[in-house]
């Protein structure tokens, strides 16, 4: 068990550093989606699968989502003008 | 500013900060071994006090019911601010054409993605739907089953495309559902205290332990909580795929 | 080892995130660095209220009275988070209207009243 | 309905409301959605007095849902109501009706939204002034800022979307950094209710945990304060909001922020010695830093609202002083300073708008002598600009006269002086724009020509009265105050101090100091007539006072920079610099 946490915070912080330094915006979105994974991850092991859940559908879905549809949309922006 | 100056302030602030975080993570109580006497007291008392055995949702929907209904209206706030800022000087009449952007590639969708979007949508309703009334059972909740509905919705516009989507999920029944779930949640609050009790006091029996419906009025909060999550973020996933679309008329 | 590593991962956390913010050149960038910020918090949390062999705050299968972990860190946490997600749609709805508006996403291309 | 189910109400009322029109509003008339907004706070400020009256007999606590402690362990989430919030809460309600009339007919959307958005922010308003739960306090602190984000936004163009992105990057790190400490603070009490932390701090002092969340909860909050380095996303939110929402940022928000601040530092962490000298120290020097840059940047502004952006900045830095000294006398001085100039800048932020409506300006130098059809608009703005920099009268100067008196008996009695530029300044600056636009003096402007401006306008069609009515109400509220209000702001602080009735100290001797309100307003004329009348004095001067003052300027216009990467670098050295402040005086 202390094996697991201890792999699965390390993951955590990779992760959440991997956000940060991918610069390219689409790429950094399945940084993000990994990130949630992680962190679905990590809170299951922590006990706690209600938040997990909630981590799940949120953050490795519902905002990955909204941040594709937001380049989405900003790719035709640039593309019409 | 120069970012290199940006740098510097933050070398700095590092510099200052880097002792405390160390003397705090070796002050920090033992990891998984010092006293949570909120938590014991809730683990508890709970199951005998309100009958049902998912302590978390005892948490949010009665003894800090509360704080919730703060989360709740938050989340309408979110979504009313982001809905004003999206529709902006769009409005609010819903291109009943579908507009196509120029040079984007419309292919219609193959059928076999039609199908499984079509079979998939019950599927995930359902599955999201269970996730909301287990609430005081097992892990799922209002929170969790709401974003799993909306998602599930979004797979009309995955399958069947804009026309269906658009005719389908409309943005007054999402206002609706929001509005609406968050009245239900005030007024959880406020019909007991006019009953003579406290404000979100839980004055419904409260079943049998175990049940998927213990717990009464703690049911009403977490439906309130699915209605507004799932009614919030369809809108939200309605107005962002609506930004996708070049207004009509502007080619 | 494990009784740092939850308290410096958070701050590690919290600091690259900052460190994003600070140097992004793009706002849908950084609104994905605010995001880990964020999880910062919630780690903290969650590492507070876990116990050593200790089961979920849910007595479906275990009968109430088995040792579990700290329920109230959950729902602190559980509600934020779907809180924090609309609250990252109305960032991202700022940011895609000032991109119609201006065209641009970079920070320093876009200084309010200048 | 009896008395006793007041506490909720000035939250679920709103929220009701509000929940009600985002369903509604469409199938409504225009002017319903007006009506029932103003209302509701018309409500809110009912409640709020009805509370203040109930509570002078101790505080009111209530717990939601019946969870009153059991075994000494708190389940559940209360309010406590005592005299000071309840004034607040008043303040907030007043204020909302003010600027829900003020914006009668200015907001002619379909759906309501920006009633929805205000009574939200009013709900959560009142709630972070009556919580007694660290949590609790964060939710409110949340919906606050949520509603805030997206009002400052409202006017959907580029500048105000900039400055909506900014306020939100640096207002949501405020709140993860009060989370963290929430956390923090938690892992060692293992509670969230106000008195069960005060009785862990008092226990386990000098824990450097307890130390870390007190450092991170008092700089989320004073990130709301917009305090000195954390300023920099105020000016740019409250230039480009809505001057209606306007109203309420400065009047009531930023003020908030640090009321909750001196409210943990009384109630939950007053118990500790060392956390005690620390915010002493970290918050004297925030203050005087805020006052004076507030001041520096008010008087060089030639935008109306960005201006009175930043003399917020500077009272709220004098108010900062004020919660410094530690002393009932000093905090009672500041609740009523709160009180006082959340009036007042809410009416000086109601004539600007007035401006923005019928000039169709908010640029000091272009409306040079524009407003003269608009008299009693500048009458006002006079009036307001008097008080501001201290005129011996209303509620701002009885504020002023308690915290100078405080801080004389603590032996700082320099801080007079650092209040006495910072009103000079800003009340200086206030006379100018009057001078300027309202009689058409100061043909050749000075130093505020170098300051950035933008074109902005309101709806038109209102009439004056409309909008004259609630900022004269304003400010004849805040001179209503009765010479007996310092006693009874003593009263009513003890049991937010949580100090025994006992210890209650008898009311101030008259300050001795009987010249100082006038040597303010003084200075603060001085400061108007030498910018208005520059033409008339010789150009050696002028140019010699310009060269002095230009570098200062400059460098303090562009540490505002409007780059968000630099606001949050700020924001982590602010946090840097009040935790390393607050640990070395904690080794010594």
């Amino acid at each position: 068990m202390t094996l697991l946490l201890a792999a699965l915070f390390v993951l955590v912080a990779a992760t959440g550093t991997g956000v940060v330094l991918s610069r390219d915006p689409v790429r950094q979105v399945m940084a993000i989606a990994a990130h949630g994974l992680g962190l679905t991850l990590l809170f299951l092991a922590l006990q706690a699968p209600d938040v997990a859940f909630s981590e799940l559908t949120v953050g490795t879905a519902a905002v990955p989502l909204l941040f594709l549809v937001v380049l989405a949309s900003i790719r035709n922006d640039r593309k019409g003008q | 500013m120069s970012v290199r100056f940006r740098l510097l302030l933050l070398i700095a602030s590092t510099i200052i900060l880097l002792p405390a975080v160390v003397v705090l993570a070796l002050g920090m109580p033992a990891f998984g071994a010092h006293p949570l006497p909120y938590g014991d007291a809730i683990n508890r008392d709970a199951p005998g006090q309100r009958h049902i055995s998912n302590m978390v949702s005892a948490v949010n929907f009665d003894y800090r019911g509360f704080d919730t209904m703060g989360e709740e209206f938050m989340l309408v706030t979110a979504v009313t601010g982001a809905v004003m800022l999206l529709r902006g000087t769009r409005g609010e009449s819903p291109g009943a054409e579908p507009e196509e952007v120029p040079g984007r590639s419309v292919q219609p969708a193959g059928e076999a993605i039609v199908l499984i979007c079509r079979l998939m949508l019950p599927v995930s309703l359902l599955f999201g739907i269970y996730v909301v009334l287990h609430a005081t059972a097992t892990p799922g909740g209002g929170f969790q089953g709401g974003v799993i509905i909306a998602s599930a919705v979004l797979l009309l516009y995955l399958g069947d495309g804009y026309r269906v989507w658009r005719s389908i999920v409309r943005s007054r029944l999402l206002h609706l559902c929001e509005g609406g779930a968050a009245a239900a949640f005030v007024l959880t609050g406020l019909v007991p205290m006019l009953l003579g009790h406290a404000f979100l006091e839980n004055i419904l029996p409260t079943g049998q332990f175990r049940d998927m419906l213990a717990g009464w009025l703690m049911q009403i909060e977490n439906l309130a909580v699915a209605f507004a999550v799932a009614g919030g973020f369809a809108m939200l996933f309605l107005e962002f795929l609506e930004e996708t679309r070049a207004p009509k008329g502007e080619e | 080892m494990i009784d740092l590593l939850p308290w410096l991962v958070t701050a590690w956390l919290m600091a690259v995130g900052l460190y994003g913010i600070v140097t992004s050149r793009n706002y849908v960038h950084l609104i994905g660095c605010l995001t880990v910020v964020q999880s910062a918090t919630y780690v903290l949390l969650l590492a507070i209220g876990y116990r050593w062999n200790a089961g979920p705050p849910i007595f479906y299968d275990h009968p109430p009275g088995t040792p579990a972990v700290d329920p109230v860190v959950q729902a602190l946490v559980l509600t934020d988070i779907v809180v924090g997600a609309t609250v990252s749609a109305l960032l991202l709805a700022l940011a895609l209207q000032l991109h119609k508006k201006k065209g641009s996403l970079d920070p320093e291309a876009l200084r309010p009243m200048r | 309905m009896t008395a006793a189910m007041l506490p909720p109400l000035p939250v679920a009322l709103p929220m009701l409301i509000a929940a009600v029109l985002l369903t509604l509003a469409h199938v409504w008339p225009r002017r319903v959605p007006d009506t029932i907004a103003a209302l509701t706070a018309l409500a809110v400020t009912s409640i709020g007095l009805l509370l203040l009256l109930r509570a002078a007999g101790g505080p009111i606590t209530y717990w939601f849902g019946q969870w009153e402690p059991r075994d000494g362990v708190v389940l559940g989430i209360s309010f406590q109501v005592d005299q000071v919030g309840a004034a607040m809460v008043t303040l907030i309600g007043i204020l909302f009706t003010g600027s829900f009339v003020f914006a009668w007919g200015f907001f002619d959307e379909v759906h309501a939204v920006f009633h929805v958005l205000m009574l939200m922010f009013m709900a959560a308003l009142s709630g972070f002034c009556l919580t007694h739960d660290l949590f609790n306090m964060f939710v409110w602190f949340e919906v606050m800022s949520v509603a805030a984000f997206a009002l400052t936004a409202y006017r959907l163009e580029a500048s105000a979307l900039e400055a909506g992105l900014n306020f939100t990057v640096t207002n949501s790190l405020a709140s993860f950094f009060m989370l963290a400490g929430i956390a923090l603070i938690y892992s060692i009490g293992g509670t969230l209710d106000f008195s069960a932390l005060a009785g862990v701090v008092g226990r386990s002092g000098g824990n450097p945990v307890i130390l870390a969340s007190f450092c991170l909860l008092l700089a989320g909050l004073l990130i709301k304060a917009a305090m000195v380095p954390f300023q920099l996303w105020l000016a740019d939110a409250h230039a480009l909001a809505p001057s209606p929402v306007c109203v309420i940022f400065s009047g009531a928000m930023v003020t908030l922020g640090l009321y909750g601040a001196s409210k943990l530092a009384w109630q939950v962490f007053g118990s500790d010695p060392v956390i005690r000298a620390g915010a002493q120290h970290v918050m004297l020097a925030m203050g005087v830093a805020s006052t004076i840059v507030g001041g520096v940047m008010c008087v060089t502004q030639r935008h109306v609202k960005r201006l009175l952006a930043f003399s917020t900045i500077s009272h709220t830095g004098i108010m900062l002083i004020g919660c410094s000294i530690f002393t009932a006398q000093g905090q009672a001085g500041t609740v009523l300073y709160m009180l006082g100039h959340g009036l007042v800048k809410g009416a000086l932020f109601m004539t600007a708008g007035i401006l923005l409506a019928t000039c169709g300006g908010i640029d000091e130098i272009g409306l040079r002598g524009l407003g003269r059809q608009i008299r009693p608009a500048g009458i006002a703005m006079a009036g307001g600009g008097l008080l501001l920099a201290g005129a011996p009268v209303g509620l701002m100067q009885h504020g002023t006269t308690l915290i100078e008196t405080a801080a004389a008996a603590a032996g700082r009695g320099w801080v007079a002086g650092v209040m006495i530029l910072g009103g000079a300044l800003t009340g200086g600056a206030v006379l100018r724009v009057t001078g300027r636009i309202f009689l058409g003096l100061g043909a050749l402007p000075g130093e505020e020509d170098r300051s950035p401006t933008e074109a902005e306008q309101e709806a038109s069609d209102r009439p004056l009265w409309l909008m004259l009515t609630p900022c004269a109400s304003l400010l004849a509220l805040s001179l209503a105050a009765p010479s007996s209000v310092e006693t009874f702001a003593l009263r009513a602080i003890t049991p937010f101090i949580g100090a025994p009735a006992a210890s209650l100290q008898s009311p101030p001797a008259a300050s001795s100091h009987d010249y100082l309100p006038w040597l303010t307003v003084m200075l603060a004329l001085l400061i108007a007539a030498y910018d208005l009348s520059r033409q008339h004095l010789p150009g050696m001067l002028i140019a010699a006072a310009d060269a002095s003052f230009r570098p200062l300027h400059a460098l303090l216009e562009a540490w505002h920079s409007g780059l968000v990467g630099d606001y949050v670098a700020w924001i982590v050295f602010g946090l840097a610099l009040v935790a390393g402040c607050i640990t070395w005086l904690a080794i010594v």
